[in-house]
């Protein structure tokens, strides 16, 4: 399946756009997507296991990922 | 309980008259505000840049926790995003409760969990012309 | 740093403008506010009395404390005197610092040593008709 | 000498006076003070051992005190 993982702040700055489009088989977890933005340009300058939001929580690396989840890349939060 | 992300400037003294309520003794708010300084370099301004709809999702589910552990529902949260300027505020934490201890511990611990765990970012601009993406800061 | 002890409504956002300033990231107001109820009488207002040139020497010296303690000199503590209303203010204690643990520490020290020492004191009218000096609440 | 002594809150209104005189040894301390309002008519309603402030100060009640001084009995404060 395409899926499309938003990026944002330092990550964006890096990969140089708010979101990429990756290719990850039907049955991927969190992990793999991740995998697939650090094999796109660029994406090896991003941490190996950063933070990931699937539907605008927190989620685990061996979550599972459905074509219709919203997946973004967190990095490390600064609000306040 | 009220949560949002804003993109104008916070208006601290309707999130006084949003908490306050007869039944109440007590209200504490706490404000970040801008500084002109971070790490020894002259700060212009902080842009501040959230995925919003997970930053409210995550600031009400904080807002929620916090009425649990501390018994009150008087809570708000305002966090901004876009530019904010020296010494303007850039989150602000209202809560009310009948005592003054659980009122005062409940915006500590927003304002700790919040640093944590909401996704929002901030961008330094410098004086000298220069930005950068900074980490957290206490 | 200014501490008074005021026969008007406390203007909050105007303690807020007063201690803010562009070296501070941090900026904690403490209210305390009248309820509606305490030991479960039911309250219409609360009165307050104040011994006032030592209660403003009192303030003044716990502002004067509070800044050697946690650096900072951005301090304001206000008090009303007189007939206050359910839900409104009778002391506001506003502290602003470059980091946010020293400035939630401070007006919470500020509030405690208040409750304590500060020659104020509070009459409680009822809902009944009838009325009563009372001690210190939490 | 003679000294004004100040009183609040319920104290003022166990003697019903917000101030009483009272005449005492010229070498007087707070201690003193004290015993002289206690002997006024309704003054044993109030405490024994009061706070006391001397000139806008809390006083300990061996404190000598001088007929210029400001002196104030201060019942259990409850601002805040």
């Amino acid at each position: 399946m395409n899926l499309d993982v938003l990026l944002f702040a330092s990550y964006a700055d890096a990969i140089g756009a708010p979101a990429v489009r990756v290719s990850v088989p039907d049955d991927a977890r969190v992990a793999d997507v991740v995998l697939a933005v650090r094999a796109l340009s660029a994406g090896a300058t991003l941490p190996e296991r950063p933070l990931v939001a699937v539907n605008h929580r927190y989620a685990k690396p061996d979550q599972l990922v459905k074509p219709t989840d919203e997946v973004a890349l967190i990095p490390p939060v600064a609000g306040g | 309980m009220r949560t949002a992300v804003v993109d104008r400037p916070i208006d601290v003294a309707a999130l006084v008259a949003e908490v306050t309520a007869a039944h109440n003794g007590a209200l504490s708010l706490f404000i970040g505000t801008v500084r002109d300084v971070n790490d020894g370099r002259a700060v212009e301004a902080i842009e501040y840049n959230a995925y919003a709809p997970m930053a409210e999702r995550e600031m009400g589910e904080i807002a929620s926790e916090a009425a649990a552990q501390f018994g009150t529902t008087q809570i708000v949260i305002e966090h901004r995003t876009g530019y904010v300027a020296l010494g303007q505020a850039s989150v602000a934490i209202a809560v009310a409760h009948a005592r003054r201890a659980p009122a005062m511990d409940a915006s500590r611990w927003i304002i700790e969990q919040l640093k944590v765990r909401v996704p929002i970012w901030k961008r330094e601009h410098y004086v000298d012309g220069t930005r950068e993406w900074t980490g957290q800061t206490s």
